[in-house]
């Protein structure tokens, strides 16, 4: 029995030494997913996920507290990419309700006090003092940021547009 | 008892590692033997109650004064080991059991055979098998009386060719829709019998306290 | 069903035998269609960028006038029909399934039909290539099988890839279609003089006529229209849809695959229409650029299906009404061929350069009915020309994973529609493909944009930072400039008290 | 809701070992041919749940993280071996029916996954209720694999319980009819009923939420 | 506005209702072989049998909500029909009934429904029957053609169908297979015992004892043609299979005749053909591409054989292409057809 019990206690021991070696030697930091996920982020802080700044939004992704659905203006692809990067299911549905939508300014209202395109984080509103603002359709994110400030309203979110150029066929009815 | 930020300052080395788990194991190693060594008598009489208990079963009261489950000696038959116990009465030998296992549908069947002096069947009961529940398994008393069928047999009752069942010719019935299991324990009983009658003047011979 | 026919099916695991309907028109001769009231012209007839309007409201134009010349390489001016006035230039309804308005000029036939001085050109075959290939492009010359690719743009393919066949597309494999059966029927020599123009443009020195078997009159007509030149051979296809499918057509005459995602040119095979040949061929002798085009217009509800030589723009519906209306209820309006033709979301629609089809169907002819279950019947991958697994990509689509059904290539789908034509359980296939690839498409165009826009703030930022940076070094300039104001004036005294007036100083001290 | 509450509620049913966690597959599979065996697999993994989460909690600060694993293994096998031993000498005959399988409980993920997951961060009364909730649950879980199988597949019910809990249970012993479709009894059979013990749970908290939306709307 | 229709505007007409509704015809002539040989107790197990399986899928459909209405296309009443045809010919009711239920509730509808299903929905539930009701699934009658007097009328068969009378030992009798095995346990090879049992088996005309559908080799292999010739079915599957089958067979016969039967015995007896025709061709869980075809039959025919010849059970079809069904999603992902413009021969080098 001292045997068995001796010779036991001794490979447990030599197996301790290995297993303190072997933790020591593979030890790994654990990654750093933040930054890569700001870097993931349109990074416009825009505000429309409810956090302040896209870093914000990228340290609620990585400690998973916040759905990849969270960026309106990345849209569905990026929730998808976040999705991968996370090694999370995507559920994109809460994304399709959303329409994508762009700033307008109603040029009979606008007076061209250029409160507007100081606050556009994409500098997507151009004009100058006393002149009508117009938007740059490419570079809007529909933040809303324009309408919020605009002193007169002038300036709404429409939704985009369908052209023939961004029309696509609508899923079929599910069979 | 050391301190604890002496715990924390030790607890990443290795050495203490190693010795943790080196100690670990030889608390558990020590209790596992006082365990064992504490067990060791009561689970051999747990084991020989049982063995008495399904002895019991295939040898009448009144035909033993011995203990059969320690008048024990072990033989063979065609490969399959076989445990003979002697049953006695006043030193005589009046009775064998056979426990002894033999191959069914789905695996071994464990069987108790005792055999009286005038080498009939005094009894037959099957002590583990793993056969289809609900086909096979009506080999157990509990779930048929099948096995009674054997009680009283003899090796020229019926006659050696009748040692089989109906679908083979013989006179033990087989159970619908499974033929193995019953062919294979009619199979293993006779082999006892055989056995019995070509073997029990050295068996008896044996002379145990 | 001949020999040659029966060796093509069983060497050929692809494709369907849809139902003809040819006999509807194959032996309608194609008639020129009276001018309608107006006549309104896309900007955008072609693939690649819209043409730019050169003309004005109100403005008088002649026939064969330039109404708006290309942009860019890969584009196509429109010219037009007739001569009258320009009475608009602004959004209307062209032939497209989402029923959306397009850029287009209106014009409003005078009835005189005045033409431009043209400059015709009795020995086209003695141009430099390069020569024809801009010719053609002046001419407005698109496919006119469908595709609608400016046919200059093709021709200069064989710069940059040796290109050593032409091949000619007579499959018309598309059911009801007979245009460029009675093309090739009545105007053969075009067809060849217009191919063997493409080839001396190409710099290919064979010319291959592939034309389907259930065309014989054409083919006969094609074959002695191409006796006199040894390097021109015609060849029968099999009929089967989609045997006019430029990948398909490749592969079956020259037995070489196009690489996915690549041109044919890369393996040395150009392909037209056999109407774009005959076209061409007009516009290099007469100088007259493309204005009309031959139009099927079939269907069961047509009162008096035949071919037309329409003018471009005019309305689908005043096609049809040339053609006796309609007789039976119609299910569906559809431009082009079944198979792969569009939806029209009305018929106050154009013709178009790519119109190779005006057809009223009927609820039966239409196909259609409520999809159940895909029961895995691979009949869709049987009939797949591409060789892919259909109903598993549908699956995939359906399952909101687009991607992956990328992975077993949805990339590769022509959309010729043969999956949907087969499927049992009526699964709308082809329409899961579109819908999967418009979406992809989308999700590119949302990362482009997120790409700008992560620029366009940066670019933001940067400037902020410079503002502020010259805000900062504006306001540090003028603090020394009054600092040194300051140590100027205080000198300025200290030199005062210097020079005397001890008094003075002694006061203000 | 208190802590404890919390921890018995996981372990019954949130949280649950089988239904939840798809934990501890083996045994479920092998030994729920009868309620009764599910019921003795049960108690004696509670047990074991209970003395192993007890001790790796109790050591908890004094074991290194590279060696744990090694350690808490140890802990459960000489835990089981023990349980195995003391059914041997003083439960005899129900260690007849269950011995085969009293080893198994040292593979039984669950019980590592537990003294990993929770023993080993929390103190020794939380990690003993987490033990007994945990145990408890599975052995719910496998009592009702194991009476649907017994039902169906041998038309039984608690067959044998007096085996397991004493002749004075051998009321609870049920025979509703003879024969029964053998699949129950095998290991298909296990599998059929998990898949429904798991989709009964996904409904009923379905049919739940659904409720509390009702409720929450209706407030 | 609607949502616009995508081309194509054209359809060739076909549909499930269709395939299904010609695999029925296809099964019609050995259907009604088995109910003149199998008399009155086989039409009422295999009315049962449909009627449950159509009331299963009715029931599953409510339950699933009932949009999709799959009942019409005749893919439950097809899955009861190959079920029945797969019974023994006097199975009781019940056991046609929990069959269906099996086969519809478990097999088909746990999975999602029509096209779903991973498992041949028939095959599920004579496997799960097989080894749940040993007993009755081993119940085989001798031939009693209908007009011959020996089976019962109908009124007494459908009282024995609901009573599950046991049937009695005069017109009990045994499968070719089953007989085999039982004598090959017994050590009696088949030297000696197929002269006895073999008669009648290998002519394909099947008057024989088996399972309602299994017997009548000639006319699945007719069923088999026609549905072939209509494109229904492909040729590959069920070629496939018999040659998987067929070929062991020979070999092992050849080197061993008396512990192996014949390749003639093996294709002929049992359910082999009905298997290569109407089971194993069930698109739902066959593999897509031909090539995975072609492996699917040849295993299933090959398991089969391994099953029959030293498993425990006389008859391995089941077995078999459950085992395969299983196998289909990793055949799929790796005989995936080579797409048009990739790959070696794509280019100029082809």
């Amino acid at each position: 029995m001292l045997i068995a019990v001796t010779s036991l206690t001794l490979i447990a021991g030599c197996l301790g030494l290995i297993l303190g070696f072997a933790a020591r030697r593979f030890h790994v930091e654990p990654p750093e997913t933040v930054s890569e996920i700001e870097a993931m982020l349109p990074g416009s802080q825009c505000g429309q996920c409810g956090f302040p700044g896209c870093g914000g939004a990228a340290a609620a992704l990585a400690e998973g507290s916040a759905p990849v659905t969270l960026c309106p203006p990345g849209g569905p692809a990026l929730a998808r990419a976040l999705a991968e990067k996370l090694g999370v299911a995507a559920d994109l549905g809460a994304m399709a309700e959303h329409e994508p939508t762009i700033a307008t300014v109603r040029e009979e209202i606008c007076i061209g006090c250029t409160k507007c395109f100081k606050e556009c984080p994409t500098d997507a509103i151009q004009g100058a003092m006393k002149q009508i603002h117009s938007v740059m359709k490419e570079a809007c994110t529909g933040c809303g940021k324009c309408a919020d400030i605009c002193p007169t309203e002038a300036v709404s979110l429409v939704p985009l547009p369908t052209t023939l150029g961004n029309w696509r066929w609508r899923a079929p009815a599910c069979a | 008892m050391i301190g604890h930020q002496t715990l924390e300052r030790l607890r990443p080395t290795i050495p203490f590692q190693a010795s943790m788990l080196a100690l670990t194991v030889m608390l558990a190693s020590a209790a596992l033997s006082v365990a064992d060594r504490a067990t060791r008598q009561p689970i051999a009489d747990a084991v020989a109650r049982d063995t008495r208990a399904s002895l019991a079963q295939v040898l009448p009261p009144d035909s033993f004064d011995n203990d059969p489950a320690a008048d024990v000696l072990d033989t063979s038959d065609g490969g399959m080991p076989v445990t003979v116990h002697v049953a006695r009465k006043s030193g005589v030998p009046t009775a064998v059991v056979l426990a002894t296992s033999t191959r069914g549908y789905a695996g071994e069947i464990g069987l108790v055979v005792g055999i009286s002096r005038e080498q009939r069947v005094l009894g037959v009961r099957v002590t583990r098998h793993s056969e289809t529940p609900g086909l096979g398994d009506k080999i157990e008393i509990a779930k048929s009386d099948w096995v009674a069928s054997f009680a009283g047999r003899h090796l020229s009752d019926p006659e050696t060719a009748k040692w089989a069942v109906r679908k083979d010719g013989g006179v033990f019935d087989q159970f619908a829709g499974a033929t193995i299991t019953p062919r294979a324990v009619v199979a293993a009983v006779k082999r006892c019998l055989v056995l019995y009658r070509s073997e029990h003047e050295q068996w008896f011979s044996v002379r145990k306290p | 069903m001949g020999f040659r026919d029966l060796m093509d099916e069983v060497k050929l695991r692809w494709g369907v035998h849809p139902a003809g309907h040819k006999a509807l028109t194959s032996e309608c001769a194609i008639e020129c269609m009276p001018l309608p009231e107006r006549l309104t012209l896309p900007l955008a007839q072609h693939i690649g960028a819209p043409a730019r309007p050169v003309v004005t409201p109100g403005q008088r134009v002649l026939r064969g006038q330039l109404l708006a010349e290309a942009v860019g390489a890969v584009s196509s001016p429109v010219h037009a029909p007739s001569s009258g006035r320009i009475v608009d230039i602004g959004d209307y309804p062209v032939a497209h399934p989402s029923g959306l308005t397009a850029a287009a000029i209106v014009l409003k036939p005078d009835g005189l039909d005045e033409a431009v001085d043209f400059a015709d050109c009795d020995d086209p075959h003695g141009l430099e290539p390069a020569e024809i290939a801009r010719r053609v492009a002046a001419g407005g010359v698109v496919g006119l099988g469908g595709a609608t690719f400016p046919a200059a743009v093709k021709l200069g393919l064989g710069r940059r890839n040796p290109v050593q066949t032409l091949l000619l597309n007579g499959g018309e494999c598309e059911p009801y279609l007979t245009c460029d059966d009675r093309t090739m029927r009545e105007r053969p020599e075009a067809v060849i003089d217009g191919a063997r123009l493409m080839a001396r443009a190409l710099g290919a020195e064979a010319i291959v006529i592939g034309i389907e078997r259930n065309k014989p009159a054409a083919m006969v007509a094609m074959q002695s229209a191409a006796a006199a030149h040894p390097e021109i051979s015609v060849r029968g296809l099999p009929a089967r849809y989609p045997m006019g499918s430029e990948k398909q057509l490749v592969h079956f005459l020259t037995a070489v695959e196009v690489p996915a995602g690549g041109l044919s040119a890369e393996v040395g095979v150009v392909v037209h229409n056999v109407g774009t040949a005959a076209e061409i061929s007009r516009v290099l002798r007469t100088g007259e650029p493309l204005t009309h085009r031959a139009v099927t217009v079939s269907g069961a509800a047509i009162a008096r299906p035949t071919n037309l030589r329409v003018a471009i723009g005019t309305a689908v519906s005043a096609v049809i009404a040339h053609c006796g209306g309609v007789r039976r209820d119609v299910a569906r309006y559809v431009m082009g061929g079944p198979m792969m033709g569009m939806l029209l979301p009305g018929t106050e629609v154009p013709v178009v350069k790519g119109s190779s089809g005006v057809l009223a169907l009927v609820a039966d002819e239409a196909g259609g009915g409520e999809a159940s279950p895909c029961i895995r019947c691979t009949r869709c991958a049987g009939v797949c020309p591409i060789g892919l697994l259909p109903f598993e990509m549908a699956a995939r689509i359906r399952a909101g994973k687009s991607e992956a059904a990328v992975d077993i290539g949805l990339k590769d789908c022509i959309g010729c529609g043969s999956c949907a034509y087969t499927c049992p359980a009526k699964i709308p296939l082809s329409h899961y493909f579109s819908f999967a690839k418009g979406s992809l498409a989308a999700a590119e165009r949302a990362r482009l944009k997120n790409e700008s826009i992560g620029k366009l703030t940066a670019a933001r930022s940067a400037r902020l930072e410079r503002e502020a940076q010259e805000k900062a070094e504006a306001a540090a300039r003028r603090k020394a400039e009054r600092e040194a104001a300051k140590r100027d004036a205080a000198r300025a005294v200290a030199a005062e008290a210097a020079a005397g007036r001890p008094q003075d100083s002694q006061v203000s001290a | 809701m208190s802590t404890y509450r919390k921890i018995l509620r996981e372990g019954l049913w949130d949280n649950n070992m089988i239904a939840s966690q798809l934990l501890a597959m083996c045994p479920a599979m092998a030994v729920t041919a009868t309620a009764t065996n599910g019921l003795g697999m049960g108690l004696a993994t509670t047990a074991v749940l209970v003395a192993s989460n007890t001790l790796v909690s109790s050591i908890r600060h004094l074991v290194p993280s590279a060696v744990r694993i090694p350690i808490f293994i140890v802990l459960i096998a000489s835990l089981v071996t023990l349980v195995d031993l003391a059914l041997n000498a003083w439960l005899h005959e129900l260690y007849k029916v269950l011995g085969l399988f009293i080893a198994l409980i040292v593979v039984n993920c669950g019980i590592l996954g537990r003294a990993e997951s929770f023993a080993s961060r929390s103190s020794v009364p939380r990690a003993a209720l987490d033990g007994l909730a945990m145990g408890l649950g599975f052995t719910l879980a496998m009592v009702a694999i194991g009476a649907v199988r017994e039902v169906i597949g041998s038309g039984s019910l608690f067959a044998q319980a007096q085996l397991l809990l004493g002749p004075a249970f051998g009321f609870l012993e049920l025979r509703l009819f003879d024969g029964g479709a053998l699949l129950m009894v095998l290991p298909p059979g296990g599998f059929l009923v998990l898949g429904g013990l798991l989709a009964a749970k996904r409904a009923l908290e379905g049919a739940r939420r659904r409720r509390g939306v009702v409720v929450a709307q209706s407030a | 506005m609607t949502a616009p229709q995508h081309s194509p505007h054209a359809h060739d007409g076909g549909s499930v209702g269709r395939v299904m509704a010609q695999v029925m015809l296809a099964l019609t002539p050995v259907t009604l072989w088995g109910f003149y040989l199998f008399g009155w107790p086989a039409i009422w197990m295999w009315l049962i049998t449909v009627g449950s399986a159509m009331l299963f899928e009715l029931a599953c459909l409510r339950l699933g909500g009932g949009g999709r209405a799959t009942l019409g296309d005749g893919s439950a009443a097809l899955a009861g029909w190959l079920l029945a045809l797969t019974l023994p010919p006097w199975s009781p009711w019940w056991i046609a009934v929990i069959g269906s239920f099996v086969a519809i509730c478990i097999a088909k509808h746990a999975y999602g429904g029509l096209g779903q299903n991973p498992f041949n929905p028939a095959m599920v539930a004579r496997v799960a029957l097989l080894i749940s009701f040993p007993l009755e699934m081993t119940q085989w009658v001798a031939p009693a053609p209908m007009f011959s007097g020996l089976g019962p009328d109908p009124v007494a068969a459908l009282e024995r169908l609901l009573f599950s009378t046991p049937i009695p030992d005069a017109l009990t009798s045994a499968t070719l297979l089953g007989q085999v095995k039982a004598e090959a346990s017994r050590g009696v090879d088949l030297l000696a015992s197929l002269p006895a049992l073999g008669a009648g088996v290998s002519d394909g005309v099947g008057h024989h004892a088996g399972s309602l559908g299994e017997t009548g080799s000639w006319l699945i292999l007719g069923g088999g043609l026609f549905l072939v010739y209509r494109g229904v079915i492909g040729w590959l599957v069920p070629v496939a299979l018999v040659t998987g089958l067929a070929v062991p067979a020979a070999i092992a016969h050849a080197i061993d005749p008396a512990h192996h039967l014949s390749a003639l015995h093996q294709v002929f007896a049992g359910a082999a053909l009905l298997g290569a025709v109407f089971i194993a061709t069930d698109p739902v869980s066959s593999p897509a591409s031909a090539v995975g075809k072609l492996i699917y039959g040849l295993a299933i025919g090959f398991l089969t054989w391994v099953i029959r010849s030293f498993a425990g059970f006389p008859e391995g079809l089941a077995f078999a292409v459950l085992l395969m069904n299983a196998c289909v999603p990793i055949i799929d992902r790796f005989t995936r057809p080579r797409i048009y413009g990739h790959g070696a021969t794509a280019g100029r080098g082809a």
